[in-house]
């Protein structure tokens, strides 16, 4: 039906603009039927508009809105733009989006700004909306840099608190260096294609008449946008500070939706990647090692939400080593159930949080599990996902990628199975530490916090409790097989089908060894651990310190363009040589000025001398060649 | 005029070096009435060159109105103001050298470009034009509107002058004024 | 000739004339000095209109041939420069000037007038003493200090010295063409030989010194600031533009050789520098409008760079805005004792005092400036293409550069003006009276020119 | 009323509105104020109603007058509207209105001269904007300053005297050079027609040899690159914004930058095309820096008003480099940004004077918190502050994308030929979004997030905005988001005029029928 | 060097020295006679030009001069003695109150 895409990008803006408005006076009931029913409203129709799809056996529905600008042969139109894929991404955005919403009732309840949270949250529907159902590359660029401003708005909800605000703006700047790469890759792309539009990008690559150096310049410097969103490395460095915004926000934005926003990018694009392996080959290292060196510093992060955080960044990073070898159905995939997980996850640390008053620091958890039974169930469960433990969503999904990163006949590589399979033994090892540290074990809490420790209401962990149920059944879905129209699966190079066999078993001995080793390692809080720390002290202190990249963008990037700004443009150049040599110039004036006034001396004698003096000058002069 | 030296040439060379004494002694000479009596010498040595030039009118002139009339004048003045101050006692601005430079070169220039600037016209000598009598006809033929233009400005010039005599009068206003501004 | 076409053609001339006779011999009759200010108005308006109507009858003749001649660039000269005198008179009438004053500048008129229209040398001699032997008197009239006299003997020296120059050049011009006439000088111009050029480049020079160009401008200044605000005002716009346009007929249809264009060149750019930079930090307002008008006259000399045909009109169109404006400022000016309204301390915040006068002296500021849309910048660009079109670009472009220079000391009047507080007991009164009406007067023709440039120019 | 006769009425609106202040008394300022509201709202109500009938895709001049002023010089008061001037006709008549409602209640002192300062300003710019002859284009060009000379002089901060004639100063001496051109110009139409004519349509048939050319160019390039400001020639800017009154500072940003761009737009490059392209390096160059230079000074400053001066200095950087890209992209995403940013740094300009109001401080130390106390204050500033920043769907999107867009277009085709550098500095371009975000993010940040600073905000005594401010703000943030999602309206009526541009600067181009 | 030339050459050294004078002597009243000096160093070389070329119009020029050189004392005397009334000297020097 025309309009339905529209009215599907529209609810949440309607939400935003009426919480933003009118949310504070009319308080909060009005707000949590704006704020929560429009989200589930909008799934509504996002499953209406996914039925839709379906009846047409998949073709692609366009919905042309207006003409945003017509220049000289150019025409730019936002139109939406419904096929399989933005279909799931939409059902991913808005259906975990509306749980979260419900869930935020009971999180942010008495929050001075609650209305304007809901006003930011169905801001960021909106444009993720915008940016998955965008048809050209334009108005998923709207939509790209519309998260940007919502996240940027929700990591600085607490804006009083200047450290939070700073967090909210270093997100939003990282993520503006992606979005320069971003431009120029569209840009690129755009002097080539003529257009914008996405399917007719992939076309027009597809044709291959477009130069192979153009598609890869262009397939990198699209990723590098992917990067900033998807906090891939070396723009990885906001996503752990975004955790300072309100955990439901980290779980909508900051692990299950817009940070996989790239994800969806390059998948989207899938055509002009298959014209780049060299571009392809980057995303996969990239991806790889983002997965790996995250899970690394995951191993030593204290904060819940931290460790959570460079969990989404390696899972991310799987994501993305699966886009590099050319298997865009599984990283969607695995897209697909670490949204489901991770927000679990995610909001069942909200709900720990919650319930510890707001204490964040892991060492000082622990014996959780009987006070606050249906989080902690919750949260085993999305853990057992997340590490990849049979039957469980990320089981699938991570097991996918890691026969893709090895059999993919389009950039395979043993080294990259290799580290993805460390990567997920790791994975499973911080994320059982995790869960020992958190809630079991006995009790390092605080007594005054352990006095208050209660389970979170109704509307929590309602919430926890469907997103734990999907984190068992998302991997059921055979999603790489449904995109497959769209999204081909790369051929396989190993001619045996039992080889993956192999590589499931050693996936799953690999889980299972993280959760052997964390379960030793953390028991009797995290005492074996720490003694096996104090041996590789020099590494503890590299994997704390995050690989130092935050100091060296400081000192590499950030003092250097200020001391620049500062010394060389503000003090050398304006004031000293501009400004210098004008106030030379007003000050040579003056000084001439003086010395005429002198010459004017008052005594006629001297101005008849100076009579003589211009006669004797002109007559010279004159005669000079006579 | 001739190349060769004649009785003329003699002449103008003796007069010539008198007035040109004359003009060199006012430079030195510290008395005020002094300098107006070399002055006059000088204006005299002239009045003797125009008329051996043939100018008589112009030499006759040249006595009555210069020598007669505008020194008479100044010598009047200078006896009123008959002031022994620092203008009399150094006779020198402190411009001296300067001005003395300034001397040699506009010498310099002046007469060079004289000596060597010859007019580019053909001489025509008609000795009798200025007679006094074809002088005045000539006058008072193209040239009278001069005439009566001098009268207009000899009367401005009177009317200038009693005007300027006239401010003596208010010479108490301008003490008034002077007092105001050092108070100020 | 017949003696009505005689009366005709010197019309103006005649009633300047008997303007100052019909003063004197009331001054003579009466037993008291009295106040001229009624005839002598009538006088230079009657001239004034006279030399328009005849300039709007095309009206051309030769009174007396080769001496004084008559046409429509002279009577249009002579009508702007009459018609300038008459804030002039306006002033003068606050300073309760005596009769001598009202006719002395008569004479000066009646000088300018006869300058305007010789044919001769002599007559351009004569016209050019006329012209300044009253002015002599006319600074040491405004006698409120000794300065003023101080004044007037330092310009009579100078002055004097001028007169001299002017008159060699003039004896060798006759040496080098054997003739006094104007034509003969324009012969000279164009001599080769010794004589010619000197006696052109002494009579620039003469001329030079009588408009104040550095480095013959040093009286102006003194005698500016020691001389009677209309005194001051009659000086910087009448004398000067009479100087400037006999200069312009004097060279008439006749180019300049290298050499003189190179003094010409050199002096007007020199002058417009020196005066717009030492005007800076002038603290009178006189003397700031005198080293203002040692730039202008370097710019009225710019203009007589240009091909002949288009020199007369900008050299007048420039004088009479230059000189519009000028009256503008001065009759602006708040009353007081003379040396108080003098210094622009006293014009600190004058536009909460009397907003009227200050936004009338900006204007003539900004308009001495260059500064569109005032005519002060229509006038700027006459000259400057006039300069161009003769091929001097290089010269219009320093030029105008040089009179970017002349911007700051302008804006700094204004900004005493408007950006300073208002003095809590200030010393002078906001300007009325006599003042008051020049300056309606010349707020009116500076809209006029300033909006209906076209109609000014080809008035010309 | 006939068409024609309603642009004149649009520009000489403020001058009868300003002869009718006159009349009212000194003691009235209420009324100084209504009467200046008035006319200015009228002159938008007329504005808009001429941009609705203005027709897009067609050549030449809508609504033309042309009436001989000094007839003997060829010149004449000839104005008109066509695609280049239109939008920056439209945001002068917007701002007008707004400027004067800011100024309610922040200019006590000498009301009546200040609007008639306004007024006077407002003629003159649009003046300027209108005129198709250059001596009335120069005329209104330079009188320009006189009202902004007095606005800051009088009205400023404390060393608004340095400030106001560092403006005039360094302006007026582009002017200079720029009178130098049009004087050679003038004398040049003459010898090559043989009549005089300073009508633009005619200066743009003229051939000069490109010596001449370069040599034009400069004087007006100089004139021009002042007033945008670009690097090195802005020191006066920030000055000037600083000491600026609000209401200044509004028109300062909002209109007078752009009649720099308006200048290479309408003048510079079309009169001297081969110049223009020997130059193009430079300028690019120069807009790059520009874009780079000012928003690593706008990243140090502590004086807010300093932030926003040099982030014009920087905006303004990627007007020009979509000017000199000279294909249709880059030229419509201009125009496009001029008027986004008259209408953002206009908008954040009015919202320090709303703050310095209040808490008498421009020091960002002073401040921080204040959307704990003025949320309706931060709402409007973080909205200007997405603007400024180029965030899509606001209208600074819209510029900077087409502009970036063209520049990259053109410097595309140069690459391929083995020019790398133009493409390399479209790049870098791209990374002053960056920047951007750097410096506006952490003004927000210092202004509006963290602790409580201001003594008046600690006190509780901090007023939020009155109806008067927000409606103010209201109009500005509707017309950034009207520009930032609809500008295709704008795109078609200026289009036609744009491709006029491109044929006269890059003919062979154009030829090719690439735009 | 014909007679012509010899009164030219004196004629100019005569305008030179009046000139100088007014530059180097220290009395009012001399400067004012070093300006008579000087119209007589041109009454020469008009003089001179007047004879060698027969021209009438010289020598009404020099009687001009004549007049004027009396009007211009007339005038010049009067202002002097008003200022040596005011300042007591003939030193002008010591008038200085007008500089800058």
């Amino acid at each position: 039906m025309d309009g339905m895409l529209t009215l599907l990008v529209l609810l949440p803006l309607a939400g935003f603009l009426l919480n933003g408005l009118l949310g504070r006076r009319l308080g909060t009931g009005f707000v949590n039927v704006v704020g929560v029913g429009l989200p589930f409203l909008a799934f509504g129709v996002a499953l209406w508009a996914w039925r839709t799809l379906e009846a047409g056996d998949g073709a692609p529905i366009v919905e042309t809105v207006f003409t945003w600008a017509v220049v000289g042969e150019y025409s730019f139109e936002v139109a939406f733009y419904l096929d399989r894929l933005s279909a799931v991404m939409a059902l991913i955005v808005t259906g975990v989006g509306a749980l979260i919403h419900l869930y935020s009732i009971g999180y942010m309840k008495g929050d001075e700004g609650y209305a304007r949270y809901f006003a930011y949250l169905n801001l960021f529907l909106f444009f993720m909306l915008l940016l998955v159902l965008g048809r050209s590359l334009l108005v998923l660029f709207v939509g790209w840099e519309g998260v940007g401003l919502a996240s940027y708005l929700l990591i600085g909800f607490w804006f009083q608190d200047a450290a939070k605000a700073r967090a909210g703006r270093k997100a939003f700047i990282t993520n503006r260096v992606g979005d320069a790469g971003f431009l120029l890759g569209m840009f690129l792309v755009f002097t080539f294609a003529g257009t914008l539009e996405m399917d007719r990008i992939n076309e027009a690559f597809a044709a291959g008449l477009i130069p192979v150096g153009v598609a890869t310049a262009a397939g990198i410097l699209l990723f590098i946008g992917a990067t900033g969103k998807s906090a891939q490395i070396p723009l990885h460095v906001w996503l752990p500070d975004a955790m300072a915004g309100p955990t439901p926000v980290s779980a909508l934005i900051h692990a299950a939706t817009m940070v996989t926003a790239g994800v969806y990018l390059v998948a989207r694009l899938s055509g002009v990647y298959l014209e780049a392996p060299a571009a392809s080959t980057l995303i996969a290292v990239i991806g790889v090692l983002t997965a790996f060196l995250a899970a690394t510093i995951a191993l030593v992060q204290t904060d819940i939400k931290k460790v959570l955080a460079y969990s989404t960044i390696s899972q991310l990073g799987f994501m993305f080593l699966a886009l590099g070898v050319g298997a865009y159905g599984v990283a969607v995939f695995h897209l697909f159930t670490h949204a489901f997980f991770k927000a679990a996850l995610f909001l069942g640390a909200g709900s720990v949080i919650h319930a510890l008053n707001g204490e964040q620091d892991i060492r000082r958890m622990g014996g959780l599990a009987r006070r606050i039974p249906w989080t902690f169930g919750t949260f085993a469960i999305a853990t057992a996902a997340i590490a990849g433990l049979p039957p469980l969503a990320g089981f699938f999904s991570k097991d996918e990628i890691l026969w893709f990163a090895i059999a993919s006949g389009e950039g395979g590589a043993l080294w990259l199975w290799a580290l993805g399979s460390l990567t997920a033994l790791l994975t499973a090892l911080y994320m059982f530490r995790l869960l020992w540290l958190v809630f079991l074990g006995h009790s390092r809490m605080e007594p005054e916090t352990e006095r208050h420790v209660h389970e979170s209401p109704v509307t929590m962990t309602s919430v926890l409790v469907v997103l734990a149920a999907f984190s068992v059944i998302a991997g059921w879905f055979a999603l790489p097989q449904y995109l497959e129209p769209l999204l081909a699966l790369p051929e396989v190079r190993f001619a045996w089908g039992g080889w993956h066999l192999l590589q499931v078993i050693f996936a799953v001995l690999l889980a299972l060894l993280g959760l052997a080793g964390a379960a030793w390692l953390y028991r009797d809080g995290g005492r074996p651990a720490d003694e096996l720390w104090q041996r590789f002290r020099r590494l503890h202190r590299v994997l704390a310190g995050k690989y130092f990249v935050d100091e060296f963008y400081d000192r590499a990037l950030q003092r250097p363009w200020r001391w620049v700004s500062d010394r060389v443009f503000l003090r050398l150049g304006d004031r000293l040589l501009i400004d210098g040599s004008l106030h030379g110039l007003a000050a040579l004036a003056r000084w001439s000025a003086a010395a005429f006034a002198r010459v004017q001396s008052g005594s006629l004698h001297w101005y008849a001398w100076m009579t003589l003096f211009g006669l004797v000058a002109v007559l010279i002069w004159v005669w000079r060649y006579v | 005029m001739g190349v060769a030296v004649t009785i003329e040439t003699v002449f103008f060379g003796i007069f010539s070096l008198g007035a040109l004494a004359g003009a060199v002694a006012m430079f030195f000479l510290r008395h005020p009435m002094r300098v107006a009596l070399a002055l006059i010498g000088t204006m005299l040595s002239l009045a003797a060159i125009y008329a051996q030039l043939g100018l008589h009118v112009i030499a006759v002139f040249q006595v009555l109105i210069y020598v007669g009339a505008v020194m008479v004048f100044m010598i009047y003045a200078i006896m009123l103001l008959d002031v022994r101050d620092r203008s009399f006692t150094e006779r020198f601005s402190p411009l001296l050298v300067a001005g003395l430079a300034g001397l040699l070169l506009l010498v310099g220039v002046l007469v060079d470009g004289l000596l060597r600037g010859e007019p580019v016209v053909t001489p025509v000598i008609r000795e009798d034009v200025f007679s006094v009598g074809t002088f005045a006809a000539v006058f008072m033929d193209e040239f009278w509107v001069y005439f009566a233009l001098a009268a207009v400005l000899l009367l401005v010039a009177e009317i200038a002058a009693s005007a300027v005599i006239d401010i003596r009068r208010r010479g108490e206003d301008l003490a008034a004024a002077r007092r105001e501004k050092l108070d100020e | 000739m017949t003696p009505e076409g005689l009366l005709l053609a010197a019309l103006p001339e005649h009633l300047l004339l008997l303007g100052i006779l019909a003063i004197l011999v009331t001054d003579l009759v009466s037993s008291r000095p009295r106040d001229a200010f009624l005839p002598a108005l009538l006088t230079v308006l009657a001239a004034a209109l006279a030399a328009f109507w005849l300039h709007g009858t095309g009206h051309s003749a030769a009174p007396f041939p080769g001496h004084f001649s008559v046409d429509a660039d002279a009577f249009a000269a002579k009508a702007l420069l009459f018609g300038l005198a008459v804030p002039a008179l306006f002033l003068a009438r606050d300073e309760r000037h005596e009769s001598r004053f009202a006719m002395l500048l008569l004479a000066s008129l009646y000088g300018a007038g006869l300058l305007l229209s010789a044919d001769s040398l002599l007559m351009l001699f004569f016209g050019l003493e006329l012209l300044s032997l009253p002015l002599y008197a006319l600074v040491v009239l405004g006698f409120r200090r000794p300065e003023s006299a101080e004044a007037a003997l330092k310009y009579l020296v100078l002055g004097g010295v001028g007169t001299a120059v002017l008159l060699m050049g003039l004896s060798l011009t006759l040496g080098a063409t054997g003739g006094l006439m104007a034509a003969d000088f324009r012969t000279a111009l164009e001599g080769e030989d010794f004589l010619s050029r000197g006696a052109v480049v002494l009579v620039v020079a003469a001329f030079m010194l009588k408009a104040a160009v550095v480095p013959f401008h040093a009286w102006a200044p003194d005698a500016y600031e020691g001389a009677s605000v209309p005194a001051t005002a009659y000086m910087a716009t009448v004398v000067k533009g009479a100087v400037l346009l006999a200069l312009v007929r004097l060279f008439g249809e006749a180019g300049a050789a290298t050499e003189l264009l190179a003094v010409v060149v050199a002096l007007s750019l020199l002058s417009i520098v020196w005066g717009n930079l030492a005007a800076m930090r002038q603290e009178g307002f006189r003397r700031l409008i005198a080293y203002s008008s040692i730039a202008h006259a370097g710019y009225l000399f710019l203009a007589l760079l240009g091909p002949a045909e288009a020199r007369f009109e900008a050299v007048a169109f420039y004088v009479i805005v230059y000189g519009l404006t000028n009256l503008l400022a001065l009759a602006c000016l708040p009353r007081g004792e003379d040396w108080l309204r003098d210094r622009l301390d006293s014009l600190k915040g004058l536009y909460h005092r009397d907003p009227r006068s200050a936004i009338l002296i900006a204007v003539a500021m900004l308009s001495l400036a260059g500064i569109p849309p005032f005519p002060g910048f229509v006038a700027k660009f006459l000259v400057f293409r006039t300069v161009m079109e003769s091929g001097l670009v290089a010269v219009a472009v320093v030029g105008l550069v040089a009179s970017y220079l002349g911007i700051y000391l302008y804006l700094r009047v204004i900004r005493y003006m408007f950006m300073s507080p208002a003095e809590a007991h200030p010393k002078t009164r906001p300007a009325a009276g006599f003042a008051t009406a020049a300056a309606l007067m010349t707020l009116a023709a500076v809209l006029l020119v300033g909006i209906f440039p076209g109609v000014v120019l080809g008035w010309l | 009323m006939s068409e024609a006769s309603a642009l004149n009425l649009l520009l000489f609106l403020p001058v009868i509105g300003g002869a009718l202040l006159l009349l009212l008394p000194e003691r009235r300022p209420d009324l100084v104020r209504g009467l200046s509201m008035l006319v200015l709202s009228a002159q938008l109500v007329i504005a808009a109603w001429l941009y609705l009938q203005f027709e897009a895709g067609v050549s030449g001049l809508q609504f033309e007058t042309r009436i001989p002023w000094i007839a003997a010089w060829g010149v004449h008061y000839h104005i008109g509207l066509d695609g280049l001037n239109l939008l920056l006709v439209l945001l002068t008549a917007f701002l007008g209105p707004l400027v004067v409602a800011g100024a309610f209640t922040s200019i006590t002192k000498d009301v009546k001269l200040f609007h008639g300062m306004v007024l006077f300003l407002q003629f003159t710019m649009l003046g300027t904007f209108l005129a198709q002859d250059l001596f009335l284009f120069y005329v209104f060009w330079e009188a320009m300053l006189i009202p902004m000379f007095l606005i800051i002089g009088i009205w400023g901060g404390e060393r608004r005297i340095y400030a106001t004639l560092k403006f005039f100063l360094y302006t007026a001496f582009g002017s200079i050079l720029m009178l130098a051109a049009v004087v050679y110009l003038a004398f040049t139409v003459l010898s090559q027609d043989g009549t005089p004519s300073f009508a633009i349509a005619d200066l743009y048939l003229l051939e000069l040899s490109v010596p001449v050319q370069v040599l034009l160019l400069t004087g007006f390039a100089l004139s021009f690159a002042i007033k945008v400001p670009m690097v090195p020639l802005h020191t006066w800017l920030p000055d000037a914004h600083v000491e600026a009154p609000t209401a200044g500072s509004v028109i300062l940003a909002g209109v007078l930058l752009k009649m720099g761009t308006y200048g290479f737009l309408k003048l510079g490059f079309p009169l001297f095309p081969d110049a223009a392209q020997l130059a193009t390096p430079l300028i690019m160059t120069l807009a790059v820096v520009s874009i780079l230079y000012g928003a690593g000074l706008a990243l140090v400053q502590d004086d807010i008003k300093k932030i926003i001066a040099y982030s014009s200095v920087s905006h303004l950087g990627y007007v020009m480099l979509g000017l000199v890209s000279y294909n249709l992209l880059g030229v419509q995403g201009a125009i496009i940004q001029m008027v986004s940013h008259g209408l953002v740094a206009g908008g954040l300009f009015l919202m320090v004077g709303m703050i310095y109001e209040r808490c008498h401080s421009r020091d960002l130390g002073a401040y921080g918190g204040l959307a704990k106390v003025l949320p309706v204050y931060s709402v409007f500033f973080m909205l200007l502050t997405l603007a400024a920043i180029g965030l899509p769907t606001t209208s600074g999107f819209t510029g900077e994308f087409l502009v970036l867009l063209g520049a990259f277009h053109a410097a595309w085709p140069l690459y391929e030929q083995g020019l790398t550098y133009p493409l390399a500095l479209a790049s870098a371009a791209v990374l002053g979004i960056v920047l951007g975000a750097l410096y506006m993010l952490r003004l927000v940040r210092r202004l509006l997030f963290g602790g409580l600073q201001a003594p008046e905000a600690q006190g509780g005594t901090l007023r939020d905005l009155s109806l008067r401010e927000m409606g103010i703000l209201a109009a500005l943030v509707a017309a950034i988001f009207y520009i930032g999602l609809f500008p295709n309206d704008f795109l078609q009526k200026t289009e036609q005029a744009v491709i006029e541009y491109q044929e006269r600067v890059l003919p062979e181009r154009a030829a090719e029928g690439v735009r | 060097m014909s007679d012509a030339n010899l009164l030219l050459a004196v004629s100019g050294m005569l305008f030179a020295l009046g000139l100088v004078g007014v530059v180097v002597r220290r009395n009012l009243l001399v400067m004012l006679m070093f300006l008579e000096l000087m119209l007589n160093g041109v009454l020469l070389s008009l003089a001179v030009f007047t004879q060698l070329l027969g021209a009438e119009a010289g020598a009404v020029l020099m009687f001009l001069v004549f007049v004027v050189a009396a009007a211009e004392i007339a005038i010049a005397v009067p202002i002097v003695l008003l200022l040596v009334r005011a300042g007591r000297t003939l030193d002008p020097g010591s008038y200085a109150g007008l500089k800058g």
